[in-house]
């Protein structure tokens, strides 16, 4: 019963999506109420599908009744069990902060549940094609609510991200056709078996792992895929470039490590040695290129938006070393990041709201002005930057353990040389916070740029926001004793 | 904004009206007989898209969307989503499982075809406001 | 014969798709894309892929056609000085590259139609393939004729499920474009 | 080489596919226009729609319509994933064609060099 | 050596860390504010102090917390090593958190809460590295302690303590990322990165001698930034735009040591003497350390600048400490062990004058302090004391420390130490005497040049450098920014004679400066008594097994 919440859990926001369009005929601004319905609902039965993880272990359900694997199976093992954690406390807690930033209109809220979604289809679905669609859900929904932003621009930004995101997934279907042409099925754990039996130095799995990996690169958008990333986070409302961010190239990640991990195995990134070092010098130069990017950037969104590029290199680097060590480090990571890069971009909302500021130099003497959004900006920074016992450290030290134990020395010097360009940006910032001298960034800047928008930063925003940073604090203790729970490496098969 | 190239020409209305009926069945019938031979709720209900898209430009975009009530519009898709997804959900209590139409106490077949009316009602509903929309889009802003 | 029919058709389809990319005129590219997708119709019914054959005709060429048009009545036209764009040397680099590394990889795979391809047995070490389980199964199991019919609403309902889901998103996206629920007063 | 040679002409559906996929990206890099780029966003798909189907194809086999005595049938798993495919394509173009209307309300253009200008100015 | 489960070391840690609460809480009322502070040290120091006898008597206090993370429990163990670090910094911070109040109150300084705060924070985790149980709770709280100190570095908020900020990150976050890359090194190796006295088992038996020299290497490399062994020395000088308690307390004890200190955990408990004598990697670092000490006091005699000239007598102070170490043996152990609290004391008092100084007159220079002995003579006096001591003088803290060095470094064969650490022994009073004398014996008019401070290096052969001109004693103590509310020293440009009754500064300066230098001279006197050296003859012992 429990595996069937599985499917539940999708098609509650689903159907909760279209009560606000319809209920626009007579009432304005209800979608906020029906999300949140919904989304508390979702939440708990996401705590009783965990529980019944804990209970029994794997869960898997037969969509139709229809056996494996000739249906569609929805799964849930110890690799996607916290990113359905993190898409419920997430899509909860935006809202909070969406309550009063907005957008506000009904059909944005409709469009925040089918995201919300198509999120948790990714999670869950076991099949490769299903993947797919619900890959295109959450972007269809994601170039949406990127535009709601009011300015033409955004919509710019959108069109961009929806070509680069469609390419991917266009590249993502080839990749798909390739192994389907190579064994006609398409369910995960069949798929794997299936690939096993053709050969993994076979061409048609080569191909199909290449065409898997750039389309989904595009959509986590590694460098030098990322291209659309920053304008769509820098130009969407605060709100939305938050829940992105935090969300939706965290579980295209996801499902790049659930395709290479549990479809083609580590043991063919055993067989194809090239293969598997070219995927982690992959994500190690979009550690490195992201962080010297960042450095380069005058806008705080943009800044964020490069330092994302890096840490998901990490988490490619983790996935593609491919021992339990470095994934139970890559998913902390991904975990981590989320939270830690969401609320950046809530505190970086509070202070354009408040104050108007959105660059770097703007910042100058900010802590000042908001000294608790600033307090918690600076930890969320830190935390980035890997200073223990915050989360971003034990992801750093699992990944970096697993990089030493695969023997992947120049990599594990990569990612301890990370640090130092995380700090490079992430100093820049906190040195203009607290000793910048104020003034400058004042709120008469604020109507220059129309940063504020009208929208009155409530308590709840800066609560959400301290909350997050405490959060991630006590999270990277907690992180490492959940390591047994998850059992990774059943689901690596080794 | 650039005005759409809009010409009253009473061929192409006459036609209009001697097809829009039979396009309309057409769309149904397609609907309706996905089970036994191609087609289904998908093509169908582009079919009976087309019927409002001819009338749409034979007699103008704006004319046409006052005559259709956007509420029976979005009570198409709405509707269509909430049944797609009742019946997803529905199964559960039957058969254990989600979209478990065979658990159903009707035939298969009918829950089948059942589905592909929720599937045209969506597609129509949705591509008309499409339509309606880019056509319309924003020029109220 | 087919097959000289089958080589036009791909003649056709190639030369229409090239003449999208190099027509200067969006609306004349518009056209032929319109004629492409009717092209390609054709080929799903050569390919024995009536219901795709029929929902390109009518989502491809129909809707997708109409939608182009509308946004083109609603935008400028780009001023049709040539008919044609001048060949961009980068970007053909680019696909000539990317078009080469696929070609290497045809070799490997099996030929279209052949009965020995993997996609087309009914049993493999797994057992039953889905192929095979699909014919075998779905007209006792479902009463449905049309196999297709079948598996895209029982089998592979969820695919169905998301589908009129990512429909159903597509007016989402356009109402928060233009603001507004469907109330149109409101906008 | 002459393994390359052969496969295109035993499978020239294959080559089409690479040579749409070709025009597609071809398309979306040149053209200045966003309706064009989208336009070649579609050709892009549909050579990626020609390769599953092809895959499916069974030679003298008829379509997947089961009743007694019949078959070969092709293989129906395909047909379906690029319904599904072609429908979550039309959608996602339409919400381009939405974003360009709303590009084009803002910037009054749709040539992507002259909307970079737009944009550096304010 | 019996283990006890206590609270005290996680109390220890924690007091300070609640402290800052109420520190912020009182940000309005100064009084109910720098009262807080002082509780949390005296508390701090009494829970510390409270496990020396037991650790005398080899008890060892544990606190467990679970895991930090898989494989490595998060467990606070207040080990003699431990202690005696702690009890140093402990101790310490009384003094300090009084002189801070006068020195804060005295220079009005902005942002006083957030100082007080900070000093706090880095005294927990202080502590932390204190009793620290591995590598990773160390690692910890060794970042903790550079996020907690980098506010207190930039505390001016201009340019120049920004930069020094930046600088001071870039560097300990560099060192604390080698520390982080040793660290995985060892627990690939070993499983385990727990401290055992004598070392981790196994850990140059199970891998090849050149990664355990790599381990080594980025171990040692790591915490020496913080111990600014040259050529990572350079944020130290730096960071003495830092308010003078800090540039005390944190730049010559907490942080500094905490390097040093470090170096001991990975010298004694992580690797042992005997392994690091076995992979070789101990005398370079010797000569690293000496290479330092000596440098570090050639450029010490060059810098005008009071605390800069401190900083780098530290520099040269703490590679004295790290030179023990890397000597391996058990009298060159004791004899850098030693050092920590013998330097901690004498180097707190003189960067109190130095601090006290500034306060009444606004003087950094010290081609300024001419005849200053007579403004300031007990401050001057503790300055003359602890100097001193640095240079080695029987009876003074500085003296049994480097006795055991001397005679550590006859027993490690190696006497060439011993004549460096003599020689340095000679420049320390080179650079510090001259202070001394001039204040004392010299007045503005007659104070010459010294060749050594002023003139270029070699030296000009007959003629006199056409850049010097002779000074002219400025009416006002030198103060740059020509402020005049000190119009305490005379118009005619002498310094007022402040007598010997303490009128020459509060005395929440005073007595701090007086009390940390009786106990220098304490250290010197009765070494035995005074516990440091027990507690430091029961490491070795642990360690070594032999008695000193």
């Amino acid at each position: 019963m429990t595996d069937a919440l599985l499917g539940v859990v999708i098609a509650v926001p689903v159907l909760a999506s279209v009560v606000p369009l319809i209920a626009s005929f007579w009432r304005d601004k209800i979608g906020w109420y029906v999300a949140l319905i919904a989304l508390s609902v979702n939440a708990f039965i996401v705590a009783s599908i965990v529980r019944g993880f804990l209970n029994e272990g794997r869960l898997s359900h037969e969509v139709g009744g229809v056996s494996v694997p000739y249906g569609i199976e929805l799964a849930l093992d110890g690799l996607s069990v916290p990113i359905l954690v993190l898409v419920a406390l997430v899509s909860l807690g935006t809202l909070v902060y969406t309550r009063n930033a907005g957008p506000r209109s009904n059909s944005f809220y409709s469009g925040y549940l089918l995201l919300t979604a198509g999120l948790i289809g990714v999670t869950v679905t076991g099949d490769v094609f299903n993947l797919y669609v619900f890959i295109e859900i959450t972007g269809l929904t994601a170039y949406a609510l990127i535009a709601s932003g009011d300015d033409g621009r955004s919509a710019y930004a959108a069109l961009k991200y929806l070509i680069a995101g469609t390419v991917g997934a266009s590249l993502y279907l080839i990749g798909i056709a390739y192994a389907f042409v190579a064994t006609g099925t398409l369910n995960m754990a069949d798929l794997s078996a299936r690939l096993a039996e053709v050969g993994h130095s076979d061409t048609l799995v080569l191909t199909s792992f290449a065409f898997v990996v750039a389309g989904l690169g595009v959509k986590v958008a590694l460098f030098p895929l990322h291209t659309w990333q920053p304008d769509a986070y820098s130009s969407a409302p605060y709100g939305v470039a938050a829940y992105v961010s935090a969300l939706v190239s965290t579980v295209s990640a996801y499902a790049l490590g659930r395709l290479v991990l549990t479809v083609y195995t580590p043991e063919f990134l055993v067989s194809n040695p090239v293969v598997s070092s070219a995927l982690v010098y992959f994500g190690a130069l979009s550690i490195v290129a992201g962080s010297v990017l960042a450095v380069l950037q005058t806008d705080v969104r943009r800044l964020l938006a490069y330092s994302s590029v890096s840490q998901f290199g990490l988490v490619v680097v983790a996935f593609g070393i491919a021992n339990p060590t470095s994934v139970f480090g890559g998913v902390v990571t991904l975990f981590g990041h989320a939270v830690v890069k969401g609320s950046l971009f809530f505190a970086a909302g509070i202070f354009a709201y408040r104050l108007g500021v959105t660059r770097l130099d703007e910042y100058e003497g900010l802590a000042r002005k908001m000294p608790y959004t600033g307090a918690a900006f600076a930890v969320l920074a830190l935390t980035l930057v890997g200073v223990p016992p915050a989360v971003g450290f034990v992801g750093k030290w699992y990944v970096a353990l697993g990089a030493v134990r695969a023997g992947e020395t120049s990599v594990a010097v990569v990612i301890f040389a990370s640090t130092l360009l995380t700090l490079m940006y992430v100093a820049r910032l906190v040195d203009r916070m607290y000793y910048g001298a104020a003034g400058t960034g004042t709120s008469e800047t604020a109507v220059a740029d129309g940063g504020t928008g009208g929208v009155c930063v409530t308590y709840g925003m800066v609560a959400l926001v301290v909350l997050a940073a405490i959060a991630v604090v006590v999270l990277g203790p907690v992180a490492s004793a959940v390591q047994e729970t998850l059992a990774l490496g059943e689901v690596l098969g080794t | 904004m650039i005005p759409r190239p809009y010409f009253e020409s009473p061929i192409v209305m006459t036609t209009v009206r001697l097809v829009a009926p039979f396009a309309l069945t057409y769309g149904i019938f397609v609907t309706l007989h996905g089970a036994g031979s191609p087609g289904g709720g998908f093509q169908g209900g582009v079919v009976i898209t087309s019927v409002v898209i001819m009338i749409a430009f034979a007699f103008g975009v704006g004319p046409t969307l006052d005559w259709t009530d956007e509420r029976v519009v979005a009570g198409l898709f709405g509707g269509g989503v909430l049944a797609f997804g009742a019946v997803t959900l529905i199964t559960v209590p039957f058969g254990g499982s989600l979209l478990r139409v065979d658990a159903l106490p009707i035939p298969t077949k009918y829950a089948i075809e059942a589905v592909e009316v929720f599937i045209g009602a969506i597609v129509a509903g949705v591509v008309t406001s499409l339509f309606f929309l880019l056509s319309e889009g924003g020029e109220e802003e | 014969m087919t097959l000289a029919l089958e080589l036009a058709l791909v003649g056709f389809v190639l030369s229409t798709a090239a003449a999208t990319a190099l027509l200067r005129d969006l609306l004349a590219s518009i056209v032929v894309f319109a004629a492409f997708s009717l092209g390609v119709s054709i080929i799903w019914v050569i390919l024995q892929a009536p219901d795709v054959a029929l929902t390109e005709a009518a989502v491809g060429a129909g809707v997708m056609s109409v939608l182009l048009l509308v946004t083109v009545a609603k935008t400028a036209r780009s001023p049709d000085d040539a008919p044609l764009v001048s060949v961009n040397p980068k970007a053909l680099a680019v696909v000539l590259v990317l078009v080469l590394v696929l070609v290497t990889t045809l070799p490997a795979l099996p030929p279209v139609g052949d009965a020995t391809a993997p996609a087309l047995q009914e049993t493999n070490e797994g057992g039953t393939t889905p192929y095979g389980y699909y014919i075998g199964n779905a007209y006792d199991e479902t009463g449905v004729e049309n196999a297709v019919t079948a598996v895209l609403v029982f089998y592979r309902g969820f695919d169905t499920f998301g589908e009129a889901v990512v429909v159903f998103s597509a007016v989402v996206g356009a109402l928060i474009l233009f603001g507004g629920g469907m109330r149109r007063e409101t906008e | 080489m002459t393994g390359i040679a052969e496969s295109l002409l035993t499978q020239y559906y294959h080559v089409v596919f690479v040579l749409l996929l070709g025009i597609g990206v071809y398309t979306m890099i040149d053209a200045k226009n966003l309706v064009k780029k989208i336009i070649g966003l579609n050709v892009f798909q549909v050579s990626v729609f020609l390769f599953l189907v092809s895959s499916g194809y069974l030679e003298g086999a008829e379509p997947a319509i089961v009743k007694d005595g019949g078959g070969p049938y092709v293989n129906p798993l395909p047909h379906v994933l690029i319904l599904t495919a072609i429908v979550v394509g039309v959608s996602l173009t339409a919400l381009a064609l939405a974003l360009v209307v709303r590009v084009y309300q803002e910037y009054g253009t749709l040539d992507e060099e002259h909307l970079q200008e737009v944009m550096s100015d304010d | 050596m019996t283990e006890v489960e206590s609270l005290r070391p996680l109390a220890a840690v924690v007091v300070s860390a609640v402290a800052i609460f109420g520190i912020l809480a009182a940000h309005r009322r100064p009084n109910i504010r720098e009262a807080v502070t002082l509780v949390a040290a005296g508390a701090k120091f009494a829970i510390v102090a409270s496990m020396l006898p037991g650790v005398l008597d080899g008890t060892v206090y544990v606190t467990r917390l679970g895991e930090v993370v898989a494989g490595v429990p998060f467990v606070l163990r207040a080990d003699a090593l431990g202690l005696l670090f702690a009890l140093l910094a402990s101790f310490l911070w009384i003094p300090t958190s009084l002189y801070s109040i006068g020195y804060m109150r005295g220079l009005d300084e902005g942002n006083q809460t957030r100082y007080f705060a900070a000093f706090a924070g880095s005294l927990s985790a202080t502590m932390g590295i204190a009793f620290a149980s591995n590598l990773v709770v160390l690692f910890v709280f060794y970042e903790l302690l550079t996020v907690a100190t980098y506010p207190l570095v930039a505390h001016d908020e201009d340019e120049e303590a920004r930069a020094a900020g930046r600088k001071y990150l870039t560097y300990t976050f560099g060192g604390g990322v080698a520390v982080l890359a040793g660290t995985v090194l060892v627990f690939w190796v070993t499983g385990t990165v727990s401290f055992a006295a004598g070392g981790i088992e196994g850990l140059t038996t199970e891998t090849s001698t050149n990664v355990a020299r790599l381990a080594f290497l980025l171990l040692a490399g790591g915490f020496s930034v913080k111990a600014a062994v040259m050529p990572l020395h350079s944020w130290l000088p730096d960071a003495m735009v830092a308010p003078t308690p800090v540039s005390g307390l944190l730049h010559a004890v907490a942080v500094v040591k905490s390097g040093a200190f470090g170096v001991a955990r990975v010298v004694l408990d992580v690797f042992g003497p005997e392994a690091v004598a076995e992979i070789g990697t101990g005398l370079p670092l010797a000569v690293l350390a000496v290479f330092t000490f000596i440098a570090a006091s050639i450029i010490a005699l060059r810098k005008d600048n009071l605390k800069r000239r401190l900083a780098y007598s530290t520099i040269a102070q703490l590679s004295y400490i790290v030179m023990g170490l890397a000597l391996l043996t058990p009298t060159a152990l004791v004899g850098g062990l030693l050092h920590i609290p013998a330097h901690a004391f004498m180097k707190l008092t003189l960067f109190f004058c130095a601090g006290a100084i500034h306060v009444e007159t606004h003087t950094d220079d010290i081609s300024k302090m001419a005849g200053i002995g007579k403004r300031m003579p007990l401050t001057m006096s503790a300055f003359g004391v602890a100097s001193l001591g640095m240079a080695g003088i029987p009876l003074l803290a500085g003296f049994v420390s480097k006795w055991y060095l001397l005679v550590g470094s006859f027993d490690a064969g190696h006497a060439v130490f011993a004549f460096a650490l003599l020689l340095s022994g000679v420049l320390n009073i080179a650079y510090f005497w001259p202070i001394v004398y001039q204040a004392f014996f010299e007045t503005r008019e007659e104070s010459d040049e010294k060749p050594l401070v002023d003139a270029e290096l070699g030296g000009h052969w007959g003629k006199v450098p056409d850049h010097y001109t002779p000074r002219v004693p400025v009416a006002d103590g030198g103060d740059a920014d020509g402020e005049d509310e000190h119009s305490d020293h005379g118009a005619d440009g002498y310094w007022a004679d402040a007598g010997w009754r303490g009128g020459e500064t509060s005395p929440f300066v005073l007595v701090p400066i007086l009390g940390v230098c009786a106990c220098a001279v304490a250290l010197g006197i009765a070494p035995a008594t005074v516990y440091f050296l027990r507690v430091v003859r029961l490491i070795v012992e642990n360690v070594t097994g032999v008695v000193v």
